[in-house]
Parts: C-alpha cells; sequence; structure tokens
C-alpha cells in the first residue's frame, strides 16, 4: 500500500488574541522525503508545527497521519501517532538531566542506563553528542540543540519536524545532521525542517513549502524552484540571496575607517575561575576601540560566553582589570532568560535596559515613542509598545533585542550569536547594524561579535580573536581572503 | 437566606457596620496586603507579615507606653515609624538570611512569624507587662497615643487613611517610578534584570523585603494605637495569611488590593453578624465564608472564559 | 541531677511521635509540590482526616478510621483539585478556602453528631505492635520497631516514593511537570492527569496524618486539632528542599525539635516558657543557615493556569 | 454608638456571650455554653453567643450586642475586661459582664472565681497519692486563673507533703491536644505521676497520656471531666458556670442588679473540688482532712495567702 503522505495539514487557521497567525496554511509531507518549511520571522512556521504536533488546536482546518485523518488533543497523541518534534524554544527540563528528559514521556519502569545507551548509540551514528548525566540548565545552548534533537530520534519517531535545529550547531555538526536526515528518509522516515538557510534548505531537501504572513504560498518538488524563486516567494519581492556572503571579508574590511586610537574597551591580564574553581579565561589582554568590530570565535567551552560577558560588565574577573564605558550594550544568546522578560510589553522590556541605573521617574511616554522607533527601525513585526514581548515570533524578538541594544549612546556593543532563528533579511539587517555602528568611527561604538558562523564574523569583523581554553589570540588576516586554515586552526589551537 | 441577609448587613447594613466594622477590620488587611503584593511583585514570597506586624504592634506599643506624655502631633508619626523600623527589622532578619546564608524566604519567614508570637506572649508577661503584673497585656495608652478616627463617631481610624494612602502610592512607585520598576523587573525575570538591565538584583530583593516589612509594622502600629490602645497576645487572628490572598485576589495590583481588603473585611464583620444577629454557629459561619471566596473563584472563571469566546468569534 | 539516660528513649519516642503525622502529610505535599502545584487546603485535608478517622472508628474500628480518614482527605484534596485545575483559580486563595471549608465541615458535623459531650476518649485505637525480633534489637529497636501500623506505613512510604519517583515514567514526568510543565507536554506527557493525581495524593496522605493523630496518638477529636500542621509540613518540604529523603528527615528533625521542646519544658527550669515554644522554629532557622545552600522550588510551583 | 435598640420588643429578656474558644471544647467555654442555655431555659430568655478572637473583635461586638439592646453582655475571661470598660459607659441599658478580670462600673460587673480553693484541695488529694513526690501542672497559656489556680495546687501538695515538687508546662495553645498528650507525656517522663490539666481541648491529650501510662493520675479543670478518662482521674476542679450564670442573669432580670466584683467561693459552692467517685485511691482520712478544709472555707475560718483569684 502506497500513503499520499505521511504528514498534511489543509485549511490551517489559527489566531492569537488579535493576531492572524495562520490563514488557510496547508502543508503535505510525503513519505520517505525531507520537506524543507520556509518563511521570514513571524511568518507562521513553528506555529503551524505545534499545531501538527498537537500542541494547539486549530481554530479550523484538518490534519492527516499516514494518510489517516486525526484530531490530537495533545502531544500525547501526536506522539502516539509516530510523530516526534525539535522545538525552535527548547522543550527542555532545565534541573533535569539530559538523560531524564530524553526518557520523558515513557510510562512503567524506567531504565536510564538503557536510555543513555541509545543516547550514545545516536551520537555515534549522527555525531550529536550529550553527556547524559549533565544536567540541562548547565549545558551550553548548542548542547541543549543537540540534546533536543537526540531526543526526538531516541524516541525513533517516524514523522520528524525539525524547528530551526541548525541555528546554533557548528558547520560540521550540521553537515552531519543532514546527512543523518537523508540516511532516515531512505530508512523509511520523513522528516519537516525548518530552516532560514536556503541554499541549505534546497541542499537536503526533496520539496519545498514556503509560508507568508500566515499563508502558504509556494509548495514545491526540490527540482522546480531555485534560490530566487524561493527567496521572492519568502519575502514577496526579488531579492539577491545571502547579503551576508557578498564581496567576501576582506571587501568589507576595506570599508571600514580606521579605528581611533583610544580603545574603549581593555582587558589586562584578565583572568576568570568559575563557581566552581575551573579556569575559564587565563590571562587575557585585549583592547578594542572605536570603529572596530572584533570577530571572536572559538568552540563551545573554549572561553567566548565567559570573554563576551566580561566586555560587556555581566561577570567580574577574578584578577586582571577592565575598562569599560558606562553604556555597553548586550546581546546575549539566551535572549528568553537573558534580555527580555516575557510577560513584559515591548515599552517595559525598551525600559529594561536602563533599569539598572535610572533614577526618579521613568517617562513612559517617550519610553513608548523610543520603543515604536526601535520597531520601525529594525523591522519587528506584529510589534507595537504596548504588546507582550512573548507574543512575537522568536525572530523578531531578537531584531528588537537588536534594536534595543543599539539605541543612540551605547559606547560598545557585544552581540553573542545575534543572528540565531533570524530570517535571512532579519540577519542581513542585523548584521549590517552592526557594521553600521562601526563604520561612524569614532563617533560609533567598539562592537564585539560573536557568531558559530564563521561566514559571518569574516563577514563583518575587522579583526578576529580566537578564543581557545581560556586564551585569547589574534588571527592575522591570510593572505588569500578565501584561505580559512589559519581560523581552523586557531579554533582547535594549535595557530 | 437569613444568614447570608446577616451577612449582608453585618458588613454593609448601616452606616456603622460599614465604617466601623467592614472598614476597620479592611484596614490591617489593606496595609498587609501592599505590604504582601509588594513583596511578591519582586518574586519575593513573604509569608511573614503576621510576625512583621507582632514587631510593629509591639515596638509601636512600646513608644505609645514611654512617651504617652508627649502630644498626639509628635507621638503618633513616632509609633508609625517605629513600628515600619520594627516590621522593617524583623523581615531584615528574613532577607539577610536569604542573601548570606541562602534560605528560602518561604520558610524562614514561616518560622519567624511564630518566633514573634511567642515574643509578644512574652513581652505582655514580662517587661511590657501592665504594672500590676496579672493580666498579661500592657497598660493601655494614653489618649495622646490614641490615633484619631477619621469620621464623628465611627470607629474608622488614621490607619485606613495611611493604608489608601499607601496603595496609592505603591501603584505609582510600581508604574511609575525607576526603583519600582526595578523591582518590577526582578519579579518577572530576574535573569533578563540582571543581564540586560545591570539591575542588582540581590539588593533589589533585600530592599523590597525591607519595604514590605515596613507595610506590614505599621499595619500592626495601626492595630494598637487605631483599635485596641494596649498591647495584647493574641492581636491578630492571621491577618497575615489573609493578606495573602487578598494581594492575589487582587493580582498584586496595589489599586485592586483596596477592594479585596474591603472584601475580606466585609466578609469578617459578616461573618460576625451571622453568629450574632442569624443564631449561626461559628463553624458554620466557616463554611459560608470558604464558599463565597470559592463562589468568588468560580465567578471569575466564567468571567474569564467569557472573555476569551468575545475575541474569538471575529475570526469568522 | 538529670538522667539523661533515662530520658533518651522516651525522647526518640516522642521525636518519632510527633515526626509520625508529620511525616504523612509533607511526604504527601511534596508529591504535589513536584507537579508545580501548592496546596495550602493540606490543613484542611489534615483535620478532615481526622474527623473521617473518628467517625470510620465509630463505625468500623480503627482500621476502618484509617481508611475513612484517607478518603476524607482524598475528598478535600480533591475539591481543590477542582478549583486549581479546572477553574483555574489561584492555588492559594483556593488552599486558603478549602482549609477554612474543611474546619468548618468538621467542626460542624462534630457538633452535629457527638452534640455537646464531646466524642470522650472512647474512640477505638491502634495499639503499638512489636515487631517480633526487631524490635528486640538493642540501642533503637525497641524505639523504631514498637509503634502503631501508621508508623510502619511511613517507613515503607519512604522507599516507595523514592523509587515511584526517581525509577518509573510517571515518577519522572511528575518532575518534569513541576519544573516546566510546557517542556513535559511535549513530551507527551499527560499534566492535567498528573496533577490531578498527586494533588488527590497528597489529601490522601493529609487525611493519613489526621488519622494518626486520632487514632494512633489521641485517641479523640477536637476542633481545630490539626493545630497548624499542614502549615508546618510545608514548611517540612521547604526544609527537606524537595527531595523525599530530606523531607522524611526534615520531619524527624522538626519531631525531635518538639520532642525537645516537651522535655525541656518538664524540666522546671526557670526560664519563660515562649523560649521554650519558640524553640523548634529557630532551631530550624539556625539549621537552614548552616545548611546553606539554595534549595530551589520547582519552577512551577504555585503558577496558575 | 449609632442606634440604642433595633427592634422593638423590648420586653423580651436578651442575654449573649462572648467565648475566647469553640464551645465544643468539653472545658471552659463549653460550660460556658451551657451556662447561657440555661439563662434560656430558666429564665425565658433569648440569647445569642459568638465565638471571638481577637482584642478588637471583644470591642466591636460588645458594642454590636448593646446597640441591639441586649439586657446582658457576658464576655468568657478576664481579657473582655478592657472593652467591657470602653464600651460600656455607651451603652447603659445593658449590663455588662467579664467571666475574671477585677473591673467595675455603671453597668459593668466581674465574676471572680475563688477557682484556688479547690485546687488547694486537689493539691492536697495529689500529693497524698503521688508515689515519686513529682507532680505536674500543664496549662494552655499561662493566664491569671490558670496561674493562680496552679499556685494554690502546690501550695495545698506542700500544705501536706513540703518536699513535693511541682513541674509546670504549657502547650502554647487551647486545641492541640496531640501537643497536650506528648507534653503530658514528657512530664511522666520525669517521673512526675499526677498532673493538674487546665488546657481545655488540648488538655484531653494529658487525659490520653495518662491513661495509656496507667501509673499515674490526671486532675480535670472548669468542667466536671471526672467521665472522661473514669480510671485514671482523681478528680475535677469545677466551676459551675452555669449556676453563677443563671444567678448573676436572675439579678439583672429583676432589676436587683450592682455593679461590683461578685466572687464565687467554695461558700457559694459555685467551686469545688469534685474526687472521682469511681476511684478510691485517695484514703480516708486524706478525705476527712479535704472535707474539713472545705468546711473552713466555708465558714471563713481559713483562707489562702494569695488575693482572691483575678
Ligand atoms: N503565544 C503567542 N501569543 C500571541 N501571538 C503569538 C504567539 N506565538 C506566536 N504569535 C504570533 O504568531 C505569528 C506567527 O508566529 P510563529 O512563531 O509561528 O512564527 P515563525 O514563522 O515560527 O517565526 P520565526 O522564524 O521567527 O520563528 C507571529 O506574528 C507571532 O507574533
Ligand atoms: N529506589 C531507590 N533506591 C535507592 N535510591 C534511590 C532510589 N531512587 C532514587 N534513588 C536515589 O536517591 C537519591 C536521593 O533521592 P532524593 O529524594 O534526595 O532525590 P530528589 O531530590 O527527590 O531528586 P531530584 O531533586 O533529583 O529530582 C537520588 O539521587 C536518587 O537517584
Ligand atoms: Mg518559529
Ligand atoms: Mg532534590
Amino acid at each position: 500500500m502506497t500513503i499520499a503522505s505521511a504528514l498534511a495539514l489543509a485549511g490551517i487557521r489559527h489566531r492569537f488574541g488579535h493576531t492572524l497567525a495562520l490563514d488557510d496554511a496547508h502543508l503535505t509531507v510525503a513519505p520517505g522525503t525531507v520537506h524543507a518549511l520556509l518563511g521570514e520571522n513571524g511568518a507562521g512556521k513553528s506555529t503551524l508545527m505545534r499545531i501538527a504536533f498537537g500542541m494547539l488546536a486549530p481554530d479550523a482546518g484538518t490534519l492527516a497521519v499516514q494518510g489517516r485523518p486525526v484530531q490530537f488533543r495533545s502531544s500525547a497523541d501526536a506522539i502516539a501517532a509516530g510523530l516526534g518534534m525539535v522545538h525552535q524554544h527548547f522543550a527542555l527540563v532545565g534541573p533535569m538531566r539530559a538523560v531524564e528528559n530524553v526518557a520523558l514521556g515513557s510510562r512503567g519502569r524506567l531504565d536510564l542506563t538503557a536510555t543513555a545507551a541509545r543516547m550514545r548509540e545516536v551520537a555515534a551514528r549522527t555525531g550529536l553528542s550529550v553527556d547524559p548525566d549533565a544536567v540541562v540548565a548547565t549545558l551550553s545552548v548548542a548542547a541543549q540543540q543537540r540534546l533536543e534533537i537526540v531526543k526526538a530520534l531516541v524516541r525513533g519517531a517516524r514523522v520528524l519536524i525539525l524547528d530551526e535545529p541548525g541555528a546554533v550547531l557548528t558547520p560540521d555538526e550540521r553537515a552531519d545532521l543532514d546527512r543523518w536526515l537523508r540516511q532516515f528518509c531512505a530508512d523509511g522516515g520523513t522528516a519537516v525542517l525548518i530552516t532560514h538557510k536556503v541554499r541549505e534548505a534546497l541542499a537536503v531537501a526533496d520539496a519545498i513549502s514556503v509560508l507568508r504572513r500566515g499563508r502558504s504560498v509556494l509548495e514545491a518538488p526540490r527540482a522546480d524552484v531555485d534560490d530566487d524563486a524561493v527567496v521572492a516567494a519568502m519575502t514577496g519581492e526579488a531579492l539577491r540571496a545571502s547579503p551576508a556572503k557578498a564581496g567576501g571579508a576582506a571587501a568589507i574590511r576595506g570599508l571600514v575607517p580606521t579605528p581611533s586610537a583610544e580603545p574603549v574597551l581593555a582587558l589586562d591580564a584578565v583572568t576568570l575561575r568559575d563557581a566552581r574553581g575551573v579556569t575559564r579565561l587565563r590571562d587575557v589582554t585585549l583592547r578594542v576601540a572605536r570603529g572596530e568590530v572584533l570577530g571572536v570565535i572559538g568552540v563551545e567551552g573554549a572561553g567566548v560566553r565567559e570573554l563576551l560577558r566580561v566586555l560587556a560588565g555581566r561577570l567580574a574577573p577574578t584578577t586582571g582589570s577592565v575598562r569599560r564605558p558606562l553604556r555597553v550594550g548586550f546581546i546575549p544568546e539566551d535572549r528568553l532568560h537573558d534580555a527580555i522578560v516575557p510577560a513584559f510589553s515591548l515599552a517595559e522590556n525598551l525600559a529594561l535596559a536602563d533599569a539598572g541605573h535610572a533614577r526618579g521617574r521613568l517617562d513612559w511616554r517617550g519610553i513608548r515613542r523610543a520603543t515604536a522607533d526601535v520597531l520601525t527601525a529594525h523591522d519587528v513585526r506584529n510589534g507595537t509598545a504596548d504588546r507582550l514581548a512573548a507574543e512575537l515570533s522568536g525572530g523578531n524578538q531578537q531584531k528588537f533585542v537588536v534594536g534595543r541594544e543599539r539605541r543612540v549612546g551605547v559606547d560598545a556593543l557585544v552581540a553573542e550569536n545575534p543572528t540565531r532563528g533570524l530570517d535571512l533579511r532579519a540577519a542581513a539587517s542585523v548584521l549590517a547594524a552592526l557594521r553600521d555602528a562601526a563604520a561612524r568611527g569614532a563617533d560609533g561604538p567598539a562592537v564585539v561579535f560573536h557568531s558559530t558562523d564563521l561566514d559571518e564574523v569574516l563577514a563583518v569583523a575587522t579583526r578576529v580573536v580566537a578564543c581557545f581554553n581560556g586564551s585569547v589570540r589574534e588571527v592575522p588576516p591570510p593572505t588569500d581572503p578565501e584561505d580559512r586554515t589559519a581560523y581552523a586552526r586557531a579554533l582547535v589551537g594549535t595557530l | 437566606m437569613e444568614a447570608l441577609a446577616a451577612l449582608w448587613d453585618g458588613a454593609f447594613g448601616s452606616p456603622f457596620a460599614f465604617w466601623s466594622a467592614t472598614l476597620v477590620r479592611a484596614t490591617p488587611l489593606l496595609l498587609l496586603g501592599l505590604a504582601v503584593a509588594v513583596a511578591f511583585r519582586a518574586g519575593v514570597l513573604n509569608i511573614g507579615a503576621e510576625g512583621q506586624l507582632l514587631l510593629g504592634a509591639a515596638a509601636a506599643a512600646a513608644v505609645a507606653l514611654a512617651f504617652g506624655d508627649a502630644p498626639r502631633l509628635v507621638l503618633v508619626p513616632a509609633m508609625v515609624l517605629v513600628g515600619a523600623l520594627a516590621g522593617a527589622a524583623w523581615s531584615g532578619i528574613a532577607a539577610l538570611l536569604r542573601r548570606r546564608y541562602g534560605v528560602l524566604e518561604v520558610i524562614s519567614t514561616i518560622m519567624l512569624n511564630f518566633v514573634a508570637a511567642a515574643m509578644v506572649s512574652w513581652l505582655v508577661r514580662g517587661p511590657m507587662q501592665e504594672p500590676t503584673r496579672v493580666y498579661p497585656q500592657s497598660s493601655s495608652f494614653a489618649d495622646a497615643a490614641h490615633w484619631p478616627f477619621l469620621l464623628n463617631g465611627q470607629r474608622l481610624h488614621l490607619g485606613f487613611a495611611l493604608g489608601v494612602l499607601a496603595a496609592w502610592g505603591l501603584w505609582w512607585w510600581l508604574e511609575h517610578s525607576a526603583a519600582g520598576f526595578r523591582v518590577r523587573a526582578v519579579g518577572g525575570g530576574a535573569r533578563a534584570a540582571a543581564s540586560a538591565g545591570g539591575v542588582d538584583v540581590g539588593r533589589t530583593i533585600s530592599r523590597v523585603f525591607l519595604l514590605s516589612g515596613a507595610l506590614a509594622g505599621v499595619a500592626g502600629a495601626s492595630e494598637v494605637g487605631g483599635v485596641t490602645w494596649a498591647l495584647y497576645e493574641g492581636l491578630s487572628p492571621g491577618y497575615g495569611y489573609t493578606a495573602i490572598a487578598v494581594a492575589l485576589l487582587a493580582r498584586l495590583d496595589p489599586r485592586w488590593i483596596l477592594v479585596t481588603a474591603v472584601f475580606f473585611g466585609a466578609l469578617d464583620a459578616g461573618a460576625a453578624a451571622m453568629q450574632r444577629d442569624a443564631q449561626v454557629p461559628s463553624v458554620v459561619v466557616q463554611i459560608v465564608v470558604a464558599l463565597v471566596v470559592l463562589a468568588v473563584l468560580a465567578a471569575r472563571y466564567v468571567h474569564a472564559r467569557r472573555l476569551a469566546q468575545r475575541a474569538a468569534p471575529e475570526t469568522a | 541531677m538529670i538522667e539523661f539516660g533515662v530520658l533518651l528513649l522516651p525522647f526518640l519516642e516522642a521525636s518519632l511521635r510527633t515526626a509520625t503525622p508529620l511525616g504523612f502529610a509533607a511526604l504527601g505535599e511534596l508529591v504535589t509540590e513536584r507537579a508545580g502545584v501548592i496546596n495550602l487546603g493540606l490543613e484542611g485535608a489534615i483535620i478532615a482526616g481526622c474527623f473521617g478517622a473518628l467517625a470510620g472508628a465509630g463505625l468500623g474500628g480503627p482500621y476502618a478510621g484509617v481508611l475513612a480518614g484517607i478518603a476524607a482527605g482524598a475528598a478535600v484534596a480533591m475539591v481543590f483539585a477542582v478549583f486549581v485545575l479546572a477553574l483555574r483559580a489561584d492555588q492559594i486563595i483556593a488552599g486558603t478556602a478549602m482549609t477554612l471549608l474543611a474546619l468548618g465541615i468538621t467542626g460542624t458535623l462534630y457538633r452535629l453528631v457527638y452534640g455537646a459531650g464531646g466524642a470522650a476518649l472512647d474512640t477505638p485505637t491502634l495499639a503499638p505492635w512489636a515487631l517480633p525480633g526487631l524490635s528486640s534489637l538493642p540501642g533503637l529497636g525497641p524505639v523504631l520497631f514498637t509503634q502503631p501500623l501508621p508508623t510502619y506505613v511511613l517507613y515503607l512510604l519512604v522507599p516507595a516514593l523514592l523509587w515511584w519517583m526517581h525509577r518509573t515514567g510517571a515518577g519522572l514526568a511528575l518532575r518534569a511537570i513541576g519544573e516546566h510543565r510546557a517542556a513535559a507536554e511535549a513530551a507527551g506527557v499527560r499534566s492535567q492527569r498528573s496533577r490531578a493525581a498527586a494533588i488527590i495524593f497528597g489529601g490522601a496522605m493529609g487525611g493519613l496524618s489526621g488519622a494518626t493523630l486520632v487514632l494512633a496518638q489521641v485517641g479523640t477529636f477536637n476542633e481545630g486539632m490539626s493545630a497548624g500542621r499542614g502549615f508546618i509540613a510545608i514548611a517540612i518540604v521547604v526544609l527537606g528542599r524537595w527531595s523525599v529523603l530530606g523531607t522524611a528527615l526534615a520531619a524527624l528533625v522538626f519531631g525531635a525539635a518538639f520532642a525537645l521542646q516537651y522535655l525541656f519544658q518538664a524540666m522546671d527550669w526557670a526560664l519563660p516558657y515562649q523560649l521554650f515554644l519558640a524553640f523548634p522554629y529557630v532551631l530550624t532557622l539556625v539549621l537552614l543557615a548552616l545548611l546553606r545552600g539554595r534549595a530551589a522550588a520547582p519552577l512551577e510551583l504555585g503558577r496558575q493556569d | 454608638g449609632t442606634k440604642t435598640s433595633g427592634a422593638g420588643d423590648d420586653s423580651v429578656f436578651k442575654v449573649a456571650l462572648l467565648t475566647p474558644g469553640p464551645i465544643s471544647d468539653q472545658a471552659w467555654n463549653s460550660s460556658a455554653y451551657r451556662g447561657l442555655e440555661r439563662i434560656r431555659d430558666s429564665l425565658g430568655a433569648e440569647i445569642s453567643h459568638i465565638q471571638t478572637k481577637t482584642p478588637a473583635e471583644f470591642e466591636e461586638n460588645f458594642r454590636q450586642y448593646g446597640a441591639k439592646g441586649f439586657d446582658l453582655v457576658i464576655g468568657h475571661g478576664f481579657e473582655f475586661q478592657d472593652a467591657a470598660q470602653r464600651v460600656g459607659p455607651e451603652y447603659p441599658n445593658t449590663v455588662y459582664v467579664t467571666t475574671g478580670g477585677t473591673g467595675t462600673g455603671n453597668n459593668i460587673a466581674a465574676l471572680s472565681f475563688a477557682f484556688d480553693e479547690p485546687s488547694y484541695l486537689a493539691g492536697i488529694a495529689a500529693a497524698t497519692v503521688s508515689q515519686s513526690g513529682i507532680m505536674a501542672v500543664l496549662g494552655g497559656t499561662e493566664l491569671p486563673p490558670v496561674k493562680a489556680s496552679f499556685a494554690a495546687f502546690e501550695a495545698g501538695a506542700q500544705s501536706v507533703r513540703p518536699d513535693i515538687k511541682v513541674l509546670t508546662a504549657f502547650i502554647g495553645n487551647w486545641d492541640d491536644a496531640a501537643a497536650g498528650k506528648e507534653q503530658a507525656l514528657a512530664l511522666l517522663s520525669r517521673r512526675a505521676d499526677v498532673i493538674f490539666q487546665n488546657a481545655d481541648a488540648a488538655g484531653l491529650g494529658a487525659f490520653q497520656a495518662v491513661r495509656e501510662n496507667g501509673k499515674s493520675f490526671v486532675i480535670g479543670a472548669n468542667a466536671d471531666q471526672n467521665a472522661v478518662a473514669p480510671e485514671v482521674t482523681l478528680g475535677s476542679v469545677v466551676i459551675d458556670l452555669p449556676h453563677a450564670f443563671l444567678l448573676v442573669a436572675r439579678e439583672v432580670q429583676e432589676g436587683s442588679f450592682r455593679p461590683r466584683v461578685i466572687t464565687y467561693d467554695t461558700k457559694s459552692d459555685v467551686v469545688r473540688w469534685v474526687p472521682n467517685p469511681g476511684l478510691t485511691v485517695i484514703r480516708p482520712h486524706v478525705q476527712a482532712h479535704i472535707e474539713s478544709l472545705r468546711a473552713q472555707f466555708v465558714d471563713g475560718s481559713f483562707k489562702l495567702p494569695t488575693a482572691a483569684t483575678p
């Protein structure tokens, strides 16, 4: 027997309060295929998939799995029907161990040893390794992302929904994941992959769907579309793909004026030990001047996280001295916990940035106006000053945070994976914003920028340093702009 | 039915019922509700308003007794101030335990309530006992220490006015001041407040704890200064615990606390009337009061459902 | 001179006796709280358990009393569950109202059934059983193993809960709900069902706590005899840092502190008795400060739907 | 106050009672309620009862009853006396009576019970029964009448056995029976073998402790509690509240009320030591001694050193 579709959604409509998130959206995924779902931030991708997984009930529309109509009352029903999902905002229980998160949802006696063994097995097959005994809250975002995927894989779902699984993975991990996905589908599995990287989607997918403002605007086999068609469908207009990569690093470096001599950020012999006494930064000396974009690269655990936080004034060093201006913008990786209060309005979230040193009375009218300015300037969709931050899509939340931290008057800006989860246009605009900030030379802030995507770093940075095992070393620009070997070696400490 | 009529009459049935029973009972609930709310807004679970009230009452009583010959204009403000300080000092213990030793305030404040009750019980049999040393209570205060009544012929006293003022002030402070916003930010998301706003979370929490204790201490001063005019044990029938319900029912909004405090004050006054006038035994009165509260919770659910349904149809 | 040796045995017995009802209530509340629900109606469940035990024992003997006590506690919790889960009421307000309701209903029924004369002390009670062998072990043997039935149930409850919470899928699900309900649901856990079960279990244990008070200790009922044990039990869960062993231990600590307080008062020391009454609470504060380190409450605790 | 009288039924005799605890406690509060019922039954009064907790409530309810035209309002405990002093002048047509206390006024009286007299006799009986030479008194909280009664108990005991020791403990409340039992057990473990309890409902725990112990005795207070645990109860120190209430209510109804401290002592037979008739441990010569002292209390030839019980 052949089944037309492993997963089919038709005529889906869903409303959040006053926002119509989905309006007549549809998706048909053939068995044994990887189906890429694309769309700009806030287009409704996550909402559609949460409906498919039983987490939300649609206001209208129908759902079928393996050709059979279904009505899910909860995720438990979806899981029973053979679905698995990797969530954009991780569905992980922070205080629990990784292995317990994987075992969650099972019935009867627990066998955590067996679960851990299966996690290792998955790691061996896919390269996605997570320490089963690690407490999730202590894991980096990248490791949590891996865990989220491992969780779905260990469950043995036949239809797997992945909501932006690649956003914080290293290029190698992403390649491994793609390879594994192809294998999974070759073995009869089915996958829906949400991503913002059009090229990667085209590279791995058998079919493409695009949502725009809650409506399905494109559904086609891979062979029938190219970059431009997809981008045009997503944005509703023709646009050149991937501005970040256009031109390459050297070209951009040329655009940037010479930095002013006087550094704004200065670390001298900074050493940092964490609560458990592990040395995270050792003897770091570093200067960043206005007009510079300092790119920071490093693998997980190399000290990038700590370096950025010391620069941003969010962590105090154990020894050594730090010179920082009063106002440092900081765009942290974990926006839901570290950057915004989801239950606050956007105006309140804007005020949050000054909360520490504000005095006296708050001028809410002015704050609301400033919020509206940030929302328009950074193209935050569906936002008004009085709307709750929780009601924005992930990408729009990120744009808001970037806009807030770039407000006039910051003397330094520290950004940690700021394009995570952003669509093409949004990512490009964030990168451009960083570049523009620095481009103002002695009038602009000093910028420190970290991304797990080396291309992004090279596209924006005027200077690159690498963290390895807590030490920070500058990577001299290679003579050939396309030569990546120096960076690769810096990452593993063999420069 | 007759019982419910008595409940209503006891709370609102006459000017005396409203001004002298309902609002007098609402006064400590109002101040304590605000104390609880401001702490909860910062994510500080201060269950210790009860103990803070007792300390405030004892300290204010000590002032009233020691300086009975001072003019009222000096004595009454001094009672307010000292009551606030004592309440803050008592909550300060919990704040210190939290900051220095990581002791969760939910438990430390409960423990401190028991200790405060034992302390007052000892005070009225020891250093603060009346001069004949027979009764477990202090002497009655001199007239100068009696808080002024607000209305002619009614028992409503200055404490209620302070409560209304505090409600308005607290609302303004939380909504419009930078310091109040910090409190809300810490309660909304301590990590984000620290990381994005550079808010000193530990300090904010300690301060809010002191403010909360101070408000509760004023409630204590208001009870001895406005109602009992002497220090007794068993001064509070658990006002500090009821205040948690008062604050939560108002969704921690100071303006609504004014309403919910009066609601609980009315319930309490009406409950007494049921016993007195309708011969309903105290145990049955408890049932009626509990059912009224549960009915409010159920009504609120129905109301929320209606609102949600009203929002939905415009899809069509 | 005070003969400490002579007092040691009675002290240990008193500690265990006092800890038993607290232990049941606290372990029940622990399960409820691990599911993210704080039940201030626990005090109500205990008093309902007291009355249920009295009524049940009067009708069908002490074992029927135990069952009736459990059922009464569970019934109170069920009403609480309806309000909190189905009507999405605030947990603290609903719990407070449930305690008031249960105190009122038990008082009313007691006055109706037993009149002004009261139930006196003629309720059939559970006598201690000496476990053969174990009770003659030297040292703690006689203390630990000459106990009424509920104490043995408590001994078994601790490892059973440990096993259930850490070695079964349902236990894992419960803990996950308490920490991050949306994540648990996304993993296929039916959280409402688990939370309802956890609340009712907590109420049943509160009822058992009340039954223990009536049938294994006092031998009668009086209005308000729960005397704040529900609130102490909630504090015990915090002191026990939301763990099974910690909670059991914290119940023992409280039991011992109260037992010591009773003993101090019997010592004829010329000190204000309020000092002794405050002792268990001060001791708890000191212990908490010495233990240091923040305990983390379940993250969803008290969160309204 | 607002109104002097509500309804026009001024002819009806109206009596109210305020108790500080539940009327099901088989002791202080329940006997007061029985007193109220006796007033209703004997004098045809319309009655009202309220259980109150705080001084603020005492005062408010005194006022409410005054405004409703009640003829007699009884606050059951010395703790009501301040409230009576404040409210009494506002409602001159209502008589306020407090059980205990010393405050009087135009329409205010205090009932004073010589609870110490029978307590003294109980002390004698207990001391002669004690094997260990150690006894104990166990209270709810330390209130003036309780304190005086305990002191008289000790004095009585020492009058026949100067070396006897009396331990003192308080439960801290009046309704935690389990705590009452544990406190009693702790006292027993200190070799006390007679416990005089005065803790209302919480005191029931002391009866249970002594009964399980089997080798010691307990003494009841306020009500006749000899039937609670007959096999171990030595006797009860009783206040006949119904009788006392009826006497004062009759005065008020007949218009013969005079404001004063009305003392009820052994002579008026309102307070008495009631040995448990089912128990024969008190030896005849001790009983005779107690009986002669009782007679001396009645004829006034013997007075206790302490002032009358507050
Ligand atoms: N809980 C919510 N409450 C209100 N509005 C919401 C909520 N969740 C999503 N929305 C709105 O629904 C729309 C679709 O959001 P959705 O998260 O599905 O977008 P997305 O395509 O996944 O975007 P992204 O790429 O940024 O993740 C957005 O306009 C968003 O603001
Ligand atoms: N059946 C069992 N027998 C013995 N030990 C067990 C059993 N089940 C669990 N344990 C272990 O006993 C230890 C102590 O349990 P405890 O009750 O303190 O954990 P907990 O605090 O409830 O768990 P957590 O906080 O990790 O959710 C745990 O580490 C647990 O792994
Ligand atoms: Mg999304
Ligand atoms: Mg734990």
